[in-house]
C-alpha cells in the first residue's frame, strides 16, 4: 500500500516560541488518523503547515515519494487537501451556498455564477448532515452550530484527496457528532485520508483507526487506536493518568442566587421558572436550538424575551433588558456572562493576554479613574489557569485554540463575581484543562458562588452539575438531579417533549 | 452710449456691435447668474452683493437668480443649463474657467438668451458682452510699480494665487511683461492661494530662508496683509510689496506707511453686468466687449476710501449704499 | 430573502429620489420638461461613472481617493494634441496603470488604502498640473461628439449610463470575479484580509482589480466630463472623490466593506443630482444651497441605521 | 530565550510608524541643505504653522482608535472663525469666546457621537454632511454679515513665545502629552482599546461600547475647537472658506503615525510626528524652489515611500 502522505520532521517556530520541533506523520488512504495533545501541543499548526497556511521553517511533505510544498491554502485545495479550520471562518455576509462554493462557482457560458446549481447542490450537501437550513441564508444570521456544520459541509464537499478536521465538533451535541461520524466513515471506504483532531475521548475512539499524539510540539508516539484505551491515550498526552475528571458534588447550597419566573422566551412559548442556589452548579440542557441559549441570554439583555422577571440575591428585574446595558447592569450585580464565540464575542485576539484578562476588571470602574496594571491578578489567573504562552504582553490570537478558551474563563473569574452564566466553559479544551475547570467551576460554587451553565456535552453538564433543566420548545419540560441523570435519560425527556 | 462703470473702456479694434433691438424685451425681466463662486472668499462674496443690489434698485427686474458653481465646472454648466430650462430673460456669467462652459454659453445664445460675461474670459466668443478687468493688467500695475521702485533692478519674490486659475496665470502674465528688460530677478515664487494663512506661511518660510529681497509682488490683498505681518513678526523692514483694493489691507498701509500699490479690481463689476444686461433688454446698442483696465491707486487714494468704522473684508471701490456697507461690514 | 441582507440600505434613498421627484414635478414647472430631464442626466452622469467605479473598491474595504484628480487627468491627456486614436487608448492605458499602483502598494506593500490612494491624487493632479497649468487645448472631435445629441431620439448619455450600469452590473453579479469582490469584503469588515484567501480566492490579485475598475471608471467619467466642457482642465476633478464616496454611502454600501450594491449606488448619485438641480430651478439662494445639501445628507443617513458602529 | 527577545526588539523596531524616520530623514535633509536653520527660533516658526493640524490630529487619532473617523473639523473651524470675526457678539472677552467655542466644538462632537454610536449611522457621511451643514450656515450668515476682523488679542496670544519657543508649539505639545497621558493612564483608555480590537467582545466584557464611541467623539469635536480658536488667532481675519482637505490631511497624518482604524501602534507620537514631518515637507520643498506641481508630486511620493517602506519591514518580520 502506498503512503498518501508523508510529513517529515516537521520544525516551526513563531517568532521566538517554537511550535513544533521535528514532528513526522504519515497519511494513509482509507483511514482515520487522530492528533491528540493538550492544548498547545502544536496539532493545529501542523495541520495549518499541510493546508498551505503556514510553511514550515524545516522539513518536507512528501506524496507518494513526491516532494510537494504550498505556498497558500489555494494551492493546498487544488492539490486535494480540503481543511475544516478550528477557529471558524465562513464568510458572514454570503449566504450558505456562496460559503461552500466559494473559490470553485460553477459558471454557465456567459461567465454568470450559476446561482441553481450552487443552491441544489448546497441543500443536497445539507441534507446529507441532516440540516434543512435554506441555502440562501447569510451565514451571519446562523447559530454557532448551524455555522459549525456549514464549515464541515464545505469542507468535506470538496473534491479532495485529504481531509483535515480541526476540533470539527466543539460546538455540536452528540446527535450531531454522530451524524458527522457517519459522513466520515463514508469518506474513509471512499479510500480518502481524514486527519481528525478533537478533545473528545469517546469520538476518537468511535471514528479513527490510528492515534498520533502530540506534546509540546514533539511527537510522542503513532498507535493503532485497537491498542489503546482511553486511560492509555490520556496517560500519553498527559503524561500521568487522570484519576478523577470531575470534582465531587456539594452536599449543602445556601439561598436562592438567582430566580427566573415566568419568563416567555416568545409571545407564544409557555413560560417557564428557573432557580439556582448559592453553592450550586445548574445546567441547561437540551437539543440544538431549544431556547437555552435565549434563556442565559435574556438575562444579559442579549435577546428579548416577550416577559419574565428574574430576581437576583433578592433584586427583581423585569425583563426584557436594554441591549445596550444589560451585560453593565449584571456585572453590578456580581454576575459575569461568559459568550461561547469566543472569536467574535469574547476575545481581543490582536491584544495581549493581560489586556484581555483584565477587560472584565476595568469596566466596572470610572471611565476617567485611573487604569491599574493588575499584574497580580494576570499572574494569578495565568497559573492558575495553566495557560500555555510566553507571557502576558504576546496577543491572543497566538494562543492555540484551547489556551484562548482559558483566558476567556480567566477574565470573568477574575471579576469575583457571585454568579456565572457560561456558555460552553470547555469549548476546545483538553482533557487535562477540563478537569482543571470543573474544578474551578466547583470551587466556585463552594465558596459561595452559583452557576448557570450550557453545554452541548451531555457527559460534562452530567458530571459537572447538580441539577439539569431540560429545554424543549422553548421552555422547561423536566428538571432532574444531575447524580441521577443519564445521557439517556436527558435524551428522552428532550425528544418526548 | 452706456455707463457700465467706472474705468470701462471700449477698446476700437476688433469690437463688434450688439445691434439695438436685438434682445429687446418687455419688463418685467428674469435676470439669471452662474457665479464661479460665490463663497470663495470675501470679494466674490461682495461681487454677488453688489449685484444683487443692482438688480434690487431696478424696479423692471423682478426676479434674479443667482447660482453659485462653488469652483466647480461640472456645476456650473450645469447651472446655465438649469438657468436656460429656467427660460431667464439673460444670463451673466462669470466662468470658473476659460473653456468649460464654452459649450452651454453657446447653448443660451442659441436658445435666444443673451449672455453677459464678466470677470473671467472665455476662447469662444458665443457671448453677447463681455467686461474684462484685464488680469494682465492687474498684474502689470504691480509689476510696473515694483520695476519703478528697484529702479529696474533686484530680487524678488512672488506669491501667486490659486494654482491652476486662469486669473493667476494672467495677472502673473502681466508681471512677466513689465519685467521684460529689467535686470529684475525673481528669486523664489511660490502659490499662495490668495489666502491669509497659506501665503503667511509661504512667506515666513521664505523669509527664514533667505531673507534679502528687494521687492514683493503679491497678487492678492489678503496675501500682501499676511506677509506684511511676517516682516513685522521679525522686526524686518517691509519691502515695497503690491496690493489691492481691500479695507483691511487699506488700514495696515495707512498704519505701516510701507511702499505698496494697490491694483483696482471692483466687486462693483456685479453691478455692471446687470446693468450690461439691462441695456440688452432695453434694446440699446452695446460692444461686444469693454475693457476694465483701471490705473493703480497710490497711498493718498486709498486713505480717501479707507473706512476705519468697517471690517477688512470691504473691497474699494463698492456701489454698495451707506446703510449696505453698514450692514454688512459695520465693526462689532 | 437570500442576497436582499447583503445590499445594503437602498430602499430608503429610493423613497427619497421617488419623493423628492412627485416634488419638484408638483413645485417647479420645468423639472418635468425633457430638456431639464435630460440635463440632469448629463449633469449627473460624471458623477455616477466615478461612484461606480469607488463602489467596488469600497466593496473590498478599501477607499479611492484618487479618483478626482484621475479625472482631470485624462482631460488633460484628452486635450493633447494628438488624435483620437491615440489619446483615447492611452487614458484608459494610463488610468490601468495609476489603479495598478494603488493596488500594488494596498496588497502587497502593504500601504494602508487612504495613504496610498492620497499620495496618488497629489503625484496624479501634480503631473496633471504640469501637462495643463490652466485649462485649454481641444477634445477630438469625436469624444465631444460622442456626448452630444442622441441616436434613435435616445440622448447618448443615456446611452452612456446605460452602458456604464450594464458593464458593471455584469462585473458585480454577472461573474466570480463579483462574488469574491462581496467575499472579501466580508472578510475585511469582520477583520482580516485572510478570511477569504483561505477559501482559496486571490484577494489580493482581486483588491488589486478593484483599484484598477475604479480608475478606469474615473478615466470614463474624464473622457464624458472633457467631451461636456470641450477642454483639458487641471481642476476639474477636483473633491469629487468626496462626492462619489458620499454617493456610494447614501446608497447603502458599508464603507467597511461587503455590503452595498450597484442600484444603492445608482440611487446615491440620483439623489445628489436631484437635489443640486431641485434646488437651482426652485431658486434656492446659493448662501443656504450648501446647509440645505448637508441636512439632506444627514436625514438619509440619519434614518439609515445600520448594526454596525463606524465607518 | 535570547532568541526570543532579539526578535521581540526587531518585531518593535519594525513597529516603529513611517513618521518618525520620515521626519528624521527632512530634518537630515534640512541639517546639510540650511544647517543655519536647525535652532529653536526657526524651526519654532515652521512648527506653529501647523499647529491648528496637529491639535485636529489629536482628536482624529482618538475616534480612529474605535473604528470611527471625524471629517466635521473643517466645519468646526470655520463656523468657529466665523463667530469670532464677525463681530455677532459684540464687546465680549476672550474667555466668553473660548467657553462659547468650546460649547460649540462639545456639542458638535456630542451629536456626531449620537448619531455613529446610538443611531449606527456612517461616521464618514455623518461627520462630512455635518462639515457641510456648518459651512452651508455661515455662508448663509455671511450673507447677512460677512466675517471681519478677529479681535487682536488672539493675534497677540498666538505670536507669544516663551523661553524662545512659539506658544501654541508649547500648547500642541502639553497637548499631546495630556492626550498621551489620558489614553495611557486611565479606564476610558483601555476602552478606547477594547472598542477598537472588537466591540463584541467589548460589550461582551461589560465595556460600555456606545458611551465610549460618543465620548471619544465628543472629545474629538472639543479639540476641533480649541484648534479653531488657536487657527484663527494664527489667520487674524474672517473666512468664508476653509480648506476641505483638512480633515482629510489629519486622517492622513495620524495614519502617518501608525494609527490606523481600530489600531494604535503609534500612539499618540507617531501621529505628532505625521504632523511634523507635513510642516518639515513643505518647507523642504519651499526651500528647494519646488513649484506648486512637482510639490504635489514630491509630497505624494514621498508619504507614499515611507509607508511602503514602513509596510515592508512589519510584513517581513511577520510569519
Ligand atoms: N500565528 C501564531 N503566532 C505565534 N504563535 C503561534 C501562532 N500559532 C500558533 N502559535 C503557538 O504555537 C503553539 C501551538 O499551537 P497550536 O494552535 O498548533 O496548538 P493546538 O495543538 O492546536 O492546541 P489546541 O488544542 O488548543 O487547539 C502554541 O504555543 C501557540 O501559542
Ligand atoms: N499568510 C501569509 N503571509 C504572507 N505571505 C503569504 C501568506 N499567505 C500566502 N502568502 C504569499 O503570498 C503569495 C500570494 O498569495 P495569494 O495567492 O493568496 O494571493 P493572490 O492575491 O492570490 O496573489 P496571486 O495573484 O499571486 O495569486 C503566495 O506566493 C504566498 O507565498
Ligand atoms: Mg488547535
Ligand atoms: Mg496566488
Amino acid at each position: 500500500m502506498t503512503n498518501l502522505i508523508e510529513m517529515l520532521k516537521i520544525s516551526k517556530a513563531f517568532g521566538g516560541s517554537v511550535a513544533l520541533r521535528g514532528v513526522s506523520l504519515t497519511l494513509e488512504p482509507g483511514s482515520v488518523h487522530a492528533l491528540m495533545g493538550e492544548n498547545g501541543a502544536g496539532k493545529s499548526t501542523l495541520m495549518k503547515i499541510l493546508a498551505g497556511v503556514h510553511q514550515p521553517d524545516s522539513g518536507e511533505i512528501y506524496k507518494n515519494g513526491h516532494r510537494i510544498s504550498f505556498a497558500n491554502p489555494r494551492d493546498a485545495l487544488a492539490f486535494g487537501i480540503s481543511t475544516v479550520f478550528q477557529e471558524l471562518s465562513l464568510l458572514p455576509n454570503m449566504t450558505i451556498a456562496e460559503n461552500l462554493f466559494l473559490g470553485r462557482e460553477p459558471v454557465n457560458r456567459l461567465g454568470f455564477v450559476d446561482r441553481k446549481h450552487m443552491r441544489l447542490h448546497t441543500r443536497e450537501a445539507l441534507a446529507k448532515l441532516g440540516l434543512t437550513l435554506d441555502p440562501n441564508m447569510l451565514v451571519s444570521e446562523l447559530s454557532i452550530a448551524e455555522r459549525q456544520f456549514v464549515e464541515i459541509a464545505h469542507g468535506i464537499d470538496a473534491d479532495a484527496s485529504i481531509f483535515i478536521l480541526d476540533e470539527p465538533t466543539a460546538a455540536l451535541n452528540a446527535t450531531d457528532v454522530e451524524v458527522l461520524n457517519a459522513h466520515i466513515r463514508r469518506l474513509r471506504d471512499e479510500g480518502k485520508a481524514i486527519v481528525y483532531i478533537s478533545h473528545r475521548m469517546e469520538e476518537i475512539f468511535n471514528v479513527c483507526d490510528t492515534v498520533t499524539v502530540l506534546k509540546d510540539g514533539q511527537l510522542v508516539g503513532t498507535r493503532p487506536l485497537s491498542e489503546m484505551t482511553p486511560g492509555s491515550l490520556i496517560a500519553m498526552m498527559v503524561g500521568r493518568e487522570l484519576e478523577d475528571l470531575f470534582p465531587a458534588r456539594a452536599g449543602a447550597f445556601g439561598d436562592v442566587a438567582l430566580e427566573i419566573e415566568h419568563l416567555k422566551l416568545e409571545a407564544t412559548s409557555k413560560p417557564l421558572s428557573i432557580s439556582v442556589r448559592k453553592g450550586e452548579i445548574v445546567a441547561l440542557a437540551g437539543l440544538e436550538g431549544q431556547g437555552q441559549q435565549k434563556v442565559l441570554r435574556a438575562l444579559v439583555g442579549e435577546y428579548s424575551p416577550f416577559s419574565g422577571s428574574v430576581t437576583i440575591k433578592g433584586k427583581t428585574i423585569r425583563l426584557p433588558l436594554s441591549k445596550e446595558a444589560g451585560i453593565r447592569q449584571m456585572q453590578a450585580s456580581s454576575v459575569a456572562f461568559v459568550p461561547e464565540d469566543r472569536k467574535d464575542e469574547g476575545l481581543f485576539l490582536g491584544l495581549s493576554l493581560a489586556h484581555n484578562l483584565s477587560t472584565s476588571l476595568h469596566s466596572s470602574r470610572n471611565e476617567l479613574s485611573r487604569a491599574q496594571g493588575f499584574a497580580d491578578v494576570i499572574a494569578s489567573t495565568l497559573r492558575s489557569m495553566n495557560v500555555k504562552a510566553a507571557n502576558a504582553r504576546m496577543p491572543v490570537g497566538s494562543l492555540s485554540g484551547g489556551n484562548q478558551q482559558k483566558i476567556l474563563l480567566g477574565r470573568y473569574f477574575a471579576t469575583k463575581a457571585d454568579l456565572l452564566l457560561i456558555e460552553e466553559p470547555t469549548r476546545g479544551v483538553d482533557i487535562g484543562a477540563k478537569s482543571e475547570i470543573y474544578k474551578l467551576l466547583r470551587a466556585f460554587a463552594e465558596g459561595g458562588g452559583a452557576v448557570l451553565v450550557l453545554s452541548r456535552e451531555t457527559l460534562e453538564l452530567i458530571g459537572l452539575c447538580d441539577r439539569i433543566y431540560v429545554i424543549h420548545g422553548d421552555t422547561v419540560v423536566t428538571q432532574m438531579q444531575a447524580a441521577e441523570a443519564t445521557e439517556h435519560n436527558i435524551l428522552d425527556a428532550a425528544l418526548s417533549a | 452710449e452706456v455707463k457700465l462703470l467706472d474705468g470701462v473702456t471700449t477698446p476700437s479694434e476688433n469690437n463688434p456691435t450688439v445691434e439695438a433691438g436685438k434682445y429687446k424685451k418687455d419688463a418685467p425681466w428674469v435676470i439669471g447668474m452662474s457665479s464661479f463662486g460665490v463663497n470663495a472668499n470675501t470679494w466674490t462674496v461682495q461681487v454677488a452683493h453688489e449685484a444683487e443690489a443692482a438688480a434690487a434698485r431696478d424696479k423692471r427686474i423682478t426676479k434674479f437668480v443667482l447660482l453659485d458653481a462653488g469652483f466647480d465646472q461640472k456645476k456650473q454648466v450645469a447651472d446655465i443649463e438649469d438657468l436656460i430650462a429656467q427660460k431667464v430673460d439673460a444670463i451673466i456669467i462669470q466662468p470658473v474657467t476659460s473653456t468649460s462652459a464654452d459649450a452651454s454659453i453657446e447653448k443660451a445664445v442659441a436658445a435666444g438668451i443673451p449672455v453677459v460675461l464678466h470677470t473671467g474670459r472665455i476662447e469662444s466668443d458665443a457671448f453677447t458682452t463681455e467686461i474684462q478687468g484685464g488680469a494682465e493688467h492687474f498684474g502689470k500695475v504691480m509689476g510696473d510699480f515694483l520695476v519703478k521702485e528697484l529702479n529696474g533692478k533686484g530680487n524678488i519674490w512672488v506669491l501667486r494665487g490659486l494654482a491652476g486659475h486662469p486669473e493667476d496665470t494672467n495677472r502673473y502674465n502681466g508681471l512677466v511683461e513689465s519685467l521684460k528688460g529689467t535686470d529684475i530677478k525673481i528669486a523664489a515664487e511660490e502659490n499662495g492661494d490668495w489666502q491669509y494663512d497659506k501665503a503667511k506661511k509661504v512667506c515666513e518660510t521664505l523669509y527664514l530662508n533667505d531673507p534679502n529681497v528687494d521687492g514683493i509682488w503679491s497678487s492678492g490683498a489678503d496675501m500682501t496683509r499676511a506677509c506684511v505681518d511676517v516682516f513685522k513678526q521679525f522686526g524686518a523692514a517691509i519691502p515695497p510689496i503690491s496690493g489691492e483694493g481691500n479695507n483691511g489691507f487699506f488700514g495696515q498701509w495707512i498704519k505701516d506707511n510701507f511702499k505698496s500699490v494697490s491694483s483696482e479690481y471692483s466687486p462693483a463689476q456685479g453691478a455692471a453686468g446687470i446693468r450690461a444686461a439691462v441695456a440688452l433688454l432695453e434694446g440699446k446698442e452695446l460692444k461686444k466687449h469693454y475693457a476694465y483696465n483701471p490705473p493703480g491707486w497710490d497711498l493718498e487714494k486709498a486713505k480717501t476710501y479707507y473706512r476705519e468704522d468697517l471690517s477688512a473684508n470691504v473691497w474699494w471701490p463698492s456701489e454698495l449704499s451707506e446703510d449696505q456697507l453698514k450692514e454688512f461690514y459695520s465693526k462689532q | 430573502m437570500g442576497r436582499g441582507s447583503r445590499q445594503g440600505l437602498w430602499a430608503l434613498p429610493l423613497i427619497l429620489a421617488v419623493l423628492m421627484s412627485f416634488f419638484l414635478a408638483f413645485a417647479t414647472a420645468q423639472f418635468a420638461n425633457s430638456g431639464n430631464l435630460s440635463n440632469l442626466v448629463a449633469q449627473g452622469m460624471p458623477l455616477m461613472i466615478t461612484a461606480i467605479g469607488q463602489m467596488f473598491v469600497v466593496l473590498v474595504g478599501g477607499l479611492d481617493l484618487s479618483v478626482g484628480s484621475v479625472v482631470s487627468f485624462t482631460t488633460a491627456i484628452l486635450a493633447l494634441d494628438a488624435p483620437a486614436y491615440v489619446v483615447l487608448p492611452a487614458v484608459f492605458i494610463l488610468a490601468g496603470v495609476i489603479g495598478f499602483i494603488n493596488g500594488f502598494c494596498i496588497t502587497r506593500l502593504k500601504v494602508h488604502p487612504i495613504i496610498a490612494t492620497l499620495s496618488m491624487q497629489y503625484v496624479v493632479l501634480g503631473i496633471t498640473r504640469i501637462l495643463r497649468p490652466v485649462s485649454g487645448g481641444s477634445i477630438p472631435e469625436f469624444v465631444t461628439a460622442s456626448v452630444a445629441g442622441s441616436i434613435a431620439g435616445i440622448p447618448m448619455p443615456v446611452i452612456w449610463g446605460v452602458v456604464t450600469i450594464a458593464i458593471a452590473w455584469k462585473l458585480l453579479y454577472g461573474s466570480r470575479y463579483g462574488l469574491h469582490i462581496f467575499a472579501i469584503g466580508g472578510g475585511v469588515a469582520a477583520g482580516s484580509t485572510e478570511a477569504a484567501r483561505n477559501f482559496g480566492i486571490p484577494a489580493r490579485r482581486n483588491i488589486m482589480l478593484a483599484y484598477v475598475i475604479s480608475a478606469l471608471f474615473a478615466a470614463l467619467a474624464g473622457v464624458f466630463l472633457a467631451g461636456r466642457i470641450v477642454s483639458g482642465d487641471p481642476n476639474v476633478g477636483l473633491l469629487m472623490e468626496l462626492d462619489a464616496i458620499t454617493a456610494v454611502a447614501i446608497g447603502g454600501t458599508q464603507l467597511s466593506g461587503g455590503v452595498g450594491s450597484l442600484q444603492g449606488t445608482v440611487i446615491g448619485v440620483v439623489v445628489l443630482g436631484l437635489l443640486s438641480n431641485g434646488m437651482n430651478l426652485m431658486n434656492v439662494t446659493p448662501f443656504v444651497q450648501t446647509a440645505v445639501k448637508g441636512i439632506l445628507l444627514m436625514l438619509v443617513v440619519a434614518l439609515q441605521s445600520r448594526k454596525k458602529i463606524g465607518l | 530565550m535570547s532568541a526570543f527577545l532579539n526578535s521581540s526588539l526587531t518585531q518593535r523596531i519594525s513597529k516603529i510608524p513611517p513618521s518618525y524616520y520620515l521626519c528624521a530623514i527632512l530634518l537630515l535633509i534640512l541639517w546639510i541643505a540650511r544647517p543655519q536653520m536647525l535652532n529653536v527660533n526657526v524651526l519654532g516658526v515652521f512648527i506653529r504653522q501647523v499647529v491648528p493640524l496637529g491639535l485636529l490630529v489629536l482628536g482624529q487619532l482618538l475616534v480612529m482608535r474605535v473604528k470611527s473617523i471625524d471629517l466635521s473639523g473643517g466645519g468646526v473651524i470655520l463656523l468657529i472663525n466665523y463667530g469670532i470675526s464677525s463681530g455677532m457678539f459684540p464687546n465680549t472677552s476672550l474667555g466668553f469666546y473660548v467657553v462659547a467655542a468650546l460649547a460649540t466644538g462639545l456639542l458638535i462632537g456630542l451629536f456626531n457621537g449620537y448619531m455613529i454610536a446610538k443611531r449606527r449611522a456612517s461616521a464618514v457621511i455623518v461627520t462630512l454632511a455635518l462639515s457641510i451643514v456648518l459651512i452651508g450656515f455661515v455662508q448663509y450668515l455671511s450673507s447677512g454679515k460677512p466675517p471681519g476682523d478677529v479681535p487682536p488679542i488672539f493675534t497677540d496670544l498666538f505670536n507669544t513665545r516663551f523661553v524662545g519657543v512659539p506658544s501654541p508649539v508649547i500648547f500642541w505639545v502639553a497637548m499631546t502629552a495630556l492626550m498621551s497621558a489620558f489614553l495611557g493612564y486611565t479606564v476610558f483608555g483601555k476602552f478606547v482599546t477594547s472598542v477598537g480590537e472588537n466591540m463584541r467582545a467589548a460589550h461582551f466584557s461589560g465595556v460600555p461600547v456606545e458611551r465610549t464611541v460618543i465620548l471619544a467623539h465628543t472629545i474629538a469635536g472639543l479639540i476641533a475647537a480649541i484648534a479653531a480658536l488657536v487657527q484663527t488667532g494664527s489667520i487674524a481675519v474672517g473666512s468664508v472658506r476653509v480648506g476641505l482637505d483638512l480633515p482629510i490631511l489629519s486622517v492622513a497624518a495620524t495614519i502617518l503615525g501608525g494609527v490606523v482604524f481600530g489600531r494604535g501602534e503609534g500612539g499618540v507620537w507617531g501621529p505628532f510626528f505625521g504632523v511634523l514631518c507635513f510642516a518639515f515637507l513643505f518647507v523642504v520643498m519651499t526651500m528647494f524652489g519646488i513649484g506648486e506641481p512637482g510639490k504635489l508630486v514630491a509630497q505624494g511620493l514621498i508619504i507614499l515611500l515611507a509607508a511602503i517602506f514602513y509596510g515592508l519591514r512589519s510584513s517581513d518580520t511577520q510569519s
